[in-house]
């Protein structure tokens, strides 16, 4: 079983070798002369005011944690699905009542407004 | 082949520096991902013990840990959140009252 | 002697990146040794034949609860939110590395002496042992009942989160 | 483990065979790009540097090579240099579980035209596209500038977002393949003597959209609005580092194309299938195929603005791909033997459905005021909890 991985092991040194080749050999190439303008963070000409490393709206920390927990129900589906015709009508059901528990939260997230981008 | 002792031990290791990095550090995150650290150990011990008992009731511990850990970070990320937002600070040695 | 090779490099890796992140400074560099140390773990989940649980451990840790973990890092990106520059009690690290070692030199005895006792499940492993087939025929026969449980904690967590992260509290 | 060399060779042949394949694909497709977008807004497009310009993304990547690197003040250095390699790397190593064939004999061995067939395959293309959000976010981060941080933020919250009803959709396939490896799935589909497309219609458009998402295409490429973020997550960066995250965003672009060719539309299968040399050729012609319609796309289509675009991810495409999935699933249970003719009917319905539903919210989106558009409330604010 692992030789099938020993092919995609030969592939991530060959990207890795190439991105990291590519990063070293333009680092070398490339002229360096930098000079205060050039290496100030680009804010349409101005000086940057304040520190660039704000604080990110709650909206998005919101979004990441309900991507968590749909992520994980689309997980359980995967061996579920090629466990199907094994398990028969049963599978249907017991898949039919854990949809339905978690469209349940979904109805719930959707309906406070979670869901809302404003 | 090497013997389920020593993932054993490897799994210990890697507990061992989530429990110091629980008891060191004051900031809830970081204390967060030692936990997340000891559960992954917990779950390096399930998988090598499932081989070894040539059983695969470990693996789908694992599945259900990681279920559980998905809703734990959720939850306990959300409370960091919650009480930043009440108290502007999330150092865990300035949260000393029940209420916020 | 391939798999030996992989646990002494991957254990290795796994170790000084755990080590790491209790140590480092900056959280978003924490983050990102743990992702090195899930990494080195779904690896050495592959060597233990249990593919199915690699895929997830990638899929679901590095993929999902870390990206979480950053976004909150960032979220809450202020200087000295995180940990006043003072340490109140300096003397309590040593206590707890301490405190570390012996909770390791427990586990390891545990481990050294209970090896031998450890039964063997015996026979030679089967070719498709930790494929997501069998992984799935297991939990969907057997442990119904947790799968489904699973449904709940999930539902409880949506509305905890909502619920906490909510405007008006 | 006992390792036979000829095996060893053979899987190193293979991963180069791939890696060059995919990046000598990606200049290509930069020209057709470049070319198909003129001709739709009838311009000439590139057509100095060699014939009909064919040498332009050549040209492009040498140009940028001698650039200099520049480093922001206060850019956190070290995840600042890693970050496009970050980004390239999961989008290269997606390609391993893609066929791009059926088995050839060469030297008297069978060999798979595959970097690697693994059982878990969709999950693996899954783990490994999920990761691509680090690249970018932590470019986004370590920039230490604005409109990079809030571009990186914005497009993994798109990639994350997104990944759902992609996950989702993929589901209906497997489950009438009952296999997770896509060559399997390849199989199933000749089988069944139908690509996947037919029956599973609302999932290939679930899929693709998505993929619009994941791949940071037009219409979803927020991230790197030039008029509202100045390239978002990548401002700061020049030189090679720019062109790394601008071929990852290629070669993530091929993966989708691959992934939708090989489950939706059968993959290597053609006329004359048994001849091997044709498979690749076949192959290669579903998934430019795909790729026009990908450049067509952005030729015609206007950018979403991001409350729209999250609320189609979260409100139209996820519902819908999970009512596909149910439906498929009662269908499997109820007549396992021809559950394939039935939902090539069915799927007719669900689009029906699908097309209503992307109306209905259209319109109610167009009723109420834009809500992107008004003052920025205490809600939208970026210290919404600050006060």
């Amino acid at each position: 079983m692992l030789s099938a991985y020993f092919p995609i092991l030969v592939l991530i040194v060959l990207a890795t070798g190439f991105a990291l080749g590519a990063l070293t050999l333009s680092h070398v190439l490339g002229p360096k002369r930098p000079n205060p303008a050039k290496s100030e963070p680009y804010e349409c000409g101005m000086r940057p005011i304040g520190s660039a490393r704000q604080r990110i709206p709650v909206r998005f920390y919101l979004i990441a944690m309900l991507f968590i927990l749909f992520d994980i129900e689309i997980v359980f589906l995967y061996p579920w699905a090629i466990v199907f015709d094994h398990l028969g009508l049963f599978g249907l059901v017991e898949m039919i009542v854990f949809i339905a528990i978690l469209v349940v939260g979904y109805v719930y997230v959707w309906r406070k407004g979670a869901l809302e981008w404003e | 082949m090497v013997p389920t002792a020593h993932y054993v031990i490897l799994s210990a290791l890697l507990f061992t520096t989530g429990v110091v990095g629980v008891l060191v550090r004051r900031n809830p995150i970081i204390m967060f991902m030692s936990i997340e650290l000891m559960l992954n150990s917990a779950n390096l011990a399930f998988v090598a013990f499932a081989r070894h008992l040539r059983s695969l009731d470990g693996q789908v511990f694992v599945f259900i840990v990681m279920a559980v850990a998905a809703a734990e970070v959720a939850v306990g990320l959300a409370i960091i959140v919650a009480i930043f937002r009440t108290r502007a600070t999330i150092d865990v040695d300035e949260l000393n009252v029940m209420k916020w | 002697m391939g798999e030996l090779i992989a646990f002494v490099v991957l254990g290795a890796i796994a170790v000084a990146a755990g080590i790491a992140v209790v140590v480092v400074r900056n959280p978003v560099h924490s983050a990102l040794f743990l992702v090195v140390n899930f990494f080195c773990l779904a690896v050495l989940f592959l060597v233990l034949s249990a593919e199915f649980v690699a895929a997830l451990q990638v899929l679901v840790y590095a993929g999902a609860i870390m990206v979480l973990f950053l976004f909150v890092i960032m979220l809450l990106n202020v200087a000295g939110v995180f940990e006043s520059q003072r340490d109140p009690l300096r003397s309590q690290r040593g206590l707890a590395v301490c405190l570390g070692l012996g909770l390791l030199a427990e586990v390891l005895a545990i481990a050294v002496s209970g090896a031998a006792r450890l039964p063997s499940g015996g026979g030679t492993l089967p070719q498709d042992f930790g494929s997501p087939t069998l992984v799935g025929l297991l939990l969907y026969s057997q442990y119904v009942f947790p799968f489904e449980a699973v449904s709940v904690l999930l539902l409880i967590a949506m509305v905890g989160v909502v619920v906490l992260t909510k405007r008006s509290v | 483990m006992p390792f036979d060399v000829t095996e060893l060779v053979i899987a190193i042949v293979k991963a180069l065979v791939v890696f060059v394949a995919l990046l000598s694909i990606v200049p290509v497709l930069i020209w057709m790009e470049r070319k198909v977008i003129a001709d739709i807004q009838i311009r000439i497009g590139p057509n100095r540097a060699g014939p009909f310009g064919l040498l332009q993304p050549l040209a492009d990547a040498i140009k940028l090579i001698f650039k200099e690197n520049i480093i922001t003040q206060g850019a956190d250095k070290v995840v600042y240099f890693f970050a496009p390699a970050v980004s390239m790397v999961p989008a290269i190593i997606t390609f391993a579980v893609v066929p791009f064939g059926d088995t050839a004999h060469i030297l008297g061995r069978k060999v798979l035209l595959q970097v690697a067939d693994v059982n878990i395959g969709i999950l693996y293309i899954l783990a490994l596209s999920s990761l691509g959000v680090y690249g970018i976010v932590l470019a986004g981060w370590s920039s230490n500038n604005k409109y990079s941080l809030l571009g990186g933020v914005r497009s993994s919250a798109q990639m994350i977002s997104y990944e759902l009803p992609l996950g989702l959709a993929l589901v209906g396939p497997v489950l009438l393949s009952g296999s997770l490896s896509l060559r399997e799935m390849i199989n199933a589909q000749g089988r069944a003597g139908v690509w996947f497309i037919v029956p599973q219609f609302l999932a290939f458009a679930v899929y693709l959209i998505s993929g619009f998402a994941e791949t940071n295409r037009a219409p979803f490429d927020l991230p790197e609005a030039e008029q509202e973020l100045t390239a978002g997550y990548h401002t700061e960066y020049s030189s090679f580092r720019f062109a790394l995250f601008y071929m990852a965003e290629y070669v993530n672009m091929v993966t989708v194309g691959a992934v939708a060719t090989t489950i939706f539309l059968g993959g290597w299968r053609g006329p004359f299938g048994n001849i091997v040399i044709l498979q690749p050729v076949w192959f290669l012609v579903k998934l430019f195929a795909i790729l026009y319609f990908f450049i067509w796309v952005r030729g015609t289509l206007p950018r979403l603005r991001y409350d729209k675009l999250m609320k189609l991810g979260w409100k139209v495409l996820l519902p819908l791909a999970l009512l596909n999935l149910m439906v498929t699933a009662t269908v499997k249970a109820l007549a396992p033997q021809s559950a394939i003719p039935i939902m090539s009917v069915l799927s007719l319905v669900l689009v029906a459905i699908g097309v209503i539903a992307l109306t209905i919210i259209s319109a109610r989106s167009t009723r109420t005021p834009a809500s992107g558009l008004r003052e920025p409330s205490a809600e939208g604010a970026f210290y919404t909890w600050e006060s």
